[in-house]
């Protein structure tokens, strides 16, 4: 049966009138159905960026560590040292879990760690930074998005758990505006030696091509395509079959890839993410210069009768494919015989340049490769920036009571400890991690390399929504001071960019400012970006989230001691401040949290004074005179030195004084101005970090005194006092109430 | 004794076309052990409810819908005990 | 003296186990295929955690059937001293070496935390040199370990101490609280009735490097040194 | 076609010693939604295997006690389609 290709179906397939004469003139005639179905899933946003690849240019993306380039693979590797690198990237599953957030955030999980093992690493540890609309409260909304950041985690620990790679850090943020449409990026590193890097492409004319892994089902039909729109009503009546991870089929794929890649047989491998089977064929063909031809009829199949359009656009997971050097089969056949996973060899490498589908012999889809996966078309939307936000003034706030301030901003869900969803993550195994995930940074130890790789995932997305640009670039910052809290130098940097619909001028012009920013504080903190993904159409029907362009990034820490935790340790250390007291308000919890409004200019970062205190902090480390840092961000200073003395084994009390600064107390306490770190050290190199401090511009001021059983905070007006064990209890069961309420 | 209670069965199974990877892992198995002539498995719930009184099919529905299973990938059957 | 470290299908602390067993009490360790039928060589058995076969169904329900999971069951019969850590100690549950079965958590929840855990008996292969009630401290990170065993078996427990480990506070009293799972009796451990085979639910092999927070793993895995003593110098 | 295949359903339940907090979960949840009547519930599994030609009854009932249920936490019951 020959389907009519009328207009009404290239527009079903997401595909311009423009769009459809572009394809009409790559193939020199009409499309098929099926290769319709092909172009329309390749020319996704998802799979082509087509509304993005502009913008993206303008990110920094080349450095001395960088092994392999953002975007030329499936993902980003860097130099560690001693002919060891690391491969990572972060990866959304927006929309996939917005439908059904188990197996939506599972599959998100097992589609990373593929991306990752693809490069020839050994992935060793996840992140996963998630966003979700406000869980308090008994309204069927409230219940509802409980019930999605249940799932979800629940999803990601079971996928991520049962994989054996543990999650060793992450964010979770609540707002209204993430409501229907949840954040779940995952971000995974795997380890390789500089030898071992594989790429993603069909070399070698002549060589097979081998399917292996999980038989294709109808699951997925067309994700790529899915994520590319806006999750409507009636798009989520008309889903395709929810993708179901397999993640015990997800550990032998991935044993068996490692073992067949260090067999040395392998001449390409390409993981089959969204738009499955199509983009691996066309993607493959189109970095190596060759062509790809394959019969359908050789996949296996999990279901009868499926069509080749089924069977292309198919996203069933735990597949790859594998282009074996000529000769060479054996090798592959038996180890993946030795792991009894499916194999079977479907094509061959050609030299003409085509992805050439058969069917039984006939052809189905004949199409360049290089044209599919490279000229789709390229858009520069509309940008329409939104007016600014007002100046923040504390004459408009009036002052609130900052004894239960302190203590509702801790058990906010958005701050409280985020132990509820971490301690459903296996975290330990792989025996590596040193550092949990509870502080600033997750800290792991990659024994065969020797080495300690610090990560961590950050975005304020209420920043960024008040002005992207400069919610980007503290991002960044924030991602790059959490390290050095740790006591780690950053490296490099992965991206996941959340936005509404581009076609509204406002949600182009935040990607646009958003990218802006974070190009300029990557270059500026000298960390590349190595790979990242963007995820558009996140809307609800108020309107489009706010803007999340999530930044991962990876540090490495050179030895040992210099491992630095966020709590403080022992009575009688001292307490510093490493730069400002700070003033701004603007886009701070304390407002949105306690005054209920999410409005006014976020703070400012300002590239000298942020790299002068991560330098300084850094060299005061690495001297070994910092007992624990921990950085300044959603709740201020209040709220961070509080969880300096809650978040470690044993809880402390702390004793801070503001003496002399006239400020209103909420002001010193709660604002969120950039680049702030406290630290605590012992009394005798007090001596010694003044000296260091002092040969530099930036402020470091001793504030106080760790001990008791109180947090004791007091300017000149008045004094505050906590019971450290109240502080804990709002702070580290909050999440866990919260989610066993009805 | 307190009055006899009423039992409701709930079955809940994946969908047709959702892949059942517990499904697959049990008939491989069940194939090593002997049985080959074993096609195909799939493992859902079965959930035993115990009512002192029965309540209203529609509101039974509903539950069965919302809370114990899925829609997007079970089905459920209700069956007499 | 070789110590096997079991590799299932889904296996995956096989690695973190050869590497504890190496690098963290330098024993001789090399892994054995889920396929073989012998452990001709071999002086003790580990079976790792992970999820063998997926867990699916019932967790160590399929591994049970494999054929080394025989060859285990066999040479335990023989006395050989065997560990099963995690999915390991579900496994010779499910394969009747050990008394009583592994369900699901309290909280229905997977739980990642480190735990402390009071030795109740020396007198296995895996705690000979650990006398005298010791408090020893690790992770666990597992869905399904709370412990049951009907009334019967838990007398016959606790009477022949077959316990082998509980879970307790940081100064060994094991209150509710202290109980990560809703394990009966507290239980994170048991051996059988022959002393020589032994499953718990906290990780040892992620316990023996002091980076780790806890090198308290290299006492159970280096019990065996002890243990294995007259054997090796037979 | 292929033959018709046959089916054999295997019911498998917590034992009534056994605490299921699943089946407490459910409960408590479905009270919630205003089924006030529901006294307990049990969750249990429900396997669907699909046989070309039925198995020996005994090595069925094997395959049951074995491999489907764990004779410590879980009776089981076969029925017929
Ligand atoms: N989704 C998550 N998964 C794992 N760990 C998480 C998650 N969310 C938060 N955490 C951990 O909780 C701690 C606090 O997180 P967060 O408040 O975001 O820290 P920061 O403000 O320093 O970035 C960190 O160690 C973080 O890794
Ligand atoms: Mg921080």
């Amino acid at each position: 049966m020959v389907t009519e290709i009328t207009q009404k179906l290239v527009h079903s397939h997401g595909l311009t009138d423009q769009e459809y004469e572009r394809i009409k003139a790559i193939l020199g005639r009409q499309p098929n159905f099926t290769e319709l179905g092909v172009f329309s899933v390749m020319w996704s946003e998802h799979c082509s960026y087509k509304n993005t690849r502009l913008e993206l240019k303008k990110l920094p993306t080349t450095g001395p560590r960088v092994l392999v380039k953002a975007g030329e693979e499936n993902a980003g590797v860097i130099d560690i040292g001693d002919g060891w690198a690391a491969a990572f990237k972060m990866e959304s599953h927006n929309h996939p879990s917005a439908i059904e957030p188990f197996q939506g955030a599972a599959t998100g999980v097992g589609g990373i760690i593929r991306d990752i093992f693809t490069m020839g690493a050994r992935p060793v540890f996840l992140l996963d930074s998630l966003r979700f609309g406000p869980i308090e409260g008994a309204t069927s909304t409230a219940k509802n998005n409980r019930r999605l950041f249940s799932e979800v985690v629940a999803g990601i620990s079971h996928y991520g758990n049962c994989i054996g790679i543990p999650t060793i850090g992450g964010e979770v943020y609540f707002d209204e505006s993430f409501e229907g449409n949840p954040l779940v990026n995952v971000f995974c590193l795997g380890i390789l030696r500089h030898e071992q890097i594989t790429r993603g492409a069909a070399k070698g004319i002549g060589n097979p091509v081998f399917y292996v892994g999980s038989e294709t089902g109808r699951d997925g039909l067309a994700g790529a395509a899915f994520a590319s729109r806006d999750l409507t009503e009636e798009l989520r009546q008309d889903r395709p079959a929810v993708q179901v991870g397999d993640p015990f089929k997800g550990k032998l794929l991935l044993e068996a890839c490692l073992e067949v890649l260090a067999s040395g047989c392998v001449a390409g491998i390409q993981d089959m993410g969204a738009a499955g089977l199509t983009c691996s064929i066309c993607e493959t063909a189109s970095r190596g210069g060759t062509g790809v031809e394959i019969d359908l009829a050789l996949v296996p199949q999990r279901e009868s009768g499926m069509t080749p359009y089924e069977i292309l656009l198919s996203e069933s997971q735990e597949r790859m494919l594998i282009i074996v050097e000529r000769g060479r089969e054996a090798t592959l056949k038996e180890i993946f015989d030795k792991w009894d996973l499916p194999y079977a060899c479907v094509g061959e490498v050609t030299e003409d340049g085509m992805m050439r589908v058969l069917s039984h012999g006939c052809v189905e889809v004949e199409i360049p490769a290089y044209k599919l996966s490279n000229d789709a078309p390229i858009y520069e939307r509309e940008a329409v920036a939104e007016s600014p936000a007002p100046e923040f003034r504390i004459e408009d706030i009036p002052s609130a009571d900052l004894h239960e301030s302190l203590i509702r901003l801790l058990g906010c869900p958005t701050i409280a400890s985020k132990n509820w969803v971490y301690r459903q993550y296996d975290h330990t195994v792989r025996a590596g991690t040193v550092v949990p995930p509870g502080s600033d940074a997750g800290v792991f130890y990659v024994r065969e390399a020797d080495k300690y790789l610090a990560a961590t995932t950050d975005c304020n997305g209420l920043y960024c929504k008040l002005n992207p640009r400069e919610g980007a670039r503290v991002a960044v910052a924030e991602a790059a001071r959490n390290l050095v809290c740790s006591g780690a130098e950053p490296l490099a940097v992965t991206d996941n960019l959340n936005f509404g619909n581009p076609y509204h001028p406002n949600n182009f012009w935040q990607l646009r400012e958003s990218v802006e920013g974070l190009a300029e504080a990557c270059l500026r903190f000298g960390v590349p970006v190595v790979s990242g993904n963007v995820s558009l159409y996140n809307q609800n029907p108020n309107g489009a989230i706010d803007p999340t362009p999530t930044v991962g990034m990876v540090g490495i820490i050179g030895q040992e001691r210099w491992i630095t935790r966020q709590s403080f340790r022992d009575v009688s250390d001292v307490i510093y401040l490493i730069g400002p007291v700070g003033h701004e308000l603007g886009g701070s919890q304390y407002l949105k949290i306690i005054h209920g409004r999410k409005e006014f200019l976020p703070p400012q970062l300002s590239y000298e004074l942020e790299l002068g205190v991560q330098a300084v902090l850094l060299a005061l480390i690495r001297q070994g005179l910092v007992k624990s840092a921990h950085d300044c961000s959603e709740g201020g200073f209040g709220v961070a030195l509080a969880e300096c003395c809650i978040s470690g084994a044993r809880t402390i009390g702390a004793c801070v004084d503001f003496g002399n600064w006239s400020d209103r107390l909420d002001q010193i306490l709660f604002n969120e101005s950039q680049s702030r770190v406290i630290i605590s050290a012992l009394p005798e190199d007090t001596t010694a970090i003044e000296a260091m401090c002092a040969a530099t511009e930036i402020q470091c001021g001793r504030v106080g005194e760790v001990g008791g059983s109180d947090l004791i905070i007091s300017s000149k007006r008045e004094t505050l006092r906590w019971d450290v064990a109240e502080l804990y209890q709002a702070w580290y069961a909050a999440i866990e109430r919260v989610m066993s309420s009805q | 004794m307190v009055g006899a209670l009423m039992k409701v069965h709930v079955v809940v199974m994946p969908k047709q076309n959702v892949l059942d990877p517990q499904g697959v892992a049990v008939r491989n198995a069940l194939k090593d052990l002997g049985l080959d002539t074993v096609e195909s498995v799939r493992v859902g719930k079965f959930l035993e409810l115990e009512f002192e009184e029965l309540p209203d099919p529609a509101k039974l529905e509903e539950v069965c819908r919302d809370l114990l299973s899925n829609p997007v990938i079970e089905d459920y059957t209700i069956r007499p005990d | 003296m070789k110590i096997a470290v079991v590799q299932f299908p889904g296996s995956n602390c096989d690695q973190d186990c050869l590497r504890a067993l190496t690098d963290g009490v330098h024993f001789q360790a090399e892994y054995v295929w889920h396929k073989q039928t012998s452990l001709y060589g071999f002086d003790a058995v580990v079976l790792p955690g992970g999820f063998s076969y997926g867990d699916y169904l019932r967790c160590g329900a399929i591994a049970r059937f494999s054929p080394i999971t025989r060859t285990v069951v066999r040479s335990a019969k023989e006395g050989m001293p065997v560990i099963g850590i995690c999915n390991g100690f579900q496994i010779l549950c499910e394969a009747g070496l050990l008394p009583g079965a592994l369900i699901r958590n309290q909280s229905l929840r997977f739980v990642c935390k480190s735990v402390w855990l009071r030795v109740e008996t020396g007198e296995t292969p895996f705690t000979a040199q650990l006398k005298g009630q010791r408090i020893l401290k690790m992770p666990i990170a597992h869905g399904e370990g709370a412990y049951f065993a009907d009334k019967a078996s838990l007398d016959a427990l606790e009477s022949q101490s077959q316990i082998v480990f509980r879970y307790t506070d940081e100064w060994g009293n094991a209150t509710p609280e202290a109980n990560p799972n809703g394990s009966m009796h507290n239980i994170a451990g048991v051996c059988n009735e022959a002393r020589n085979v032994v499953g718990m639910m906290p990780h040892p092999d992620r316990a023996w490097d002091r980076q780790l927070g806890s090198e308290d793993g290299k006492l159970v895995f280096g019990s065996l040194a002890k243990a294995l003593e007259p054997v090796i110098s037979r």
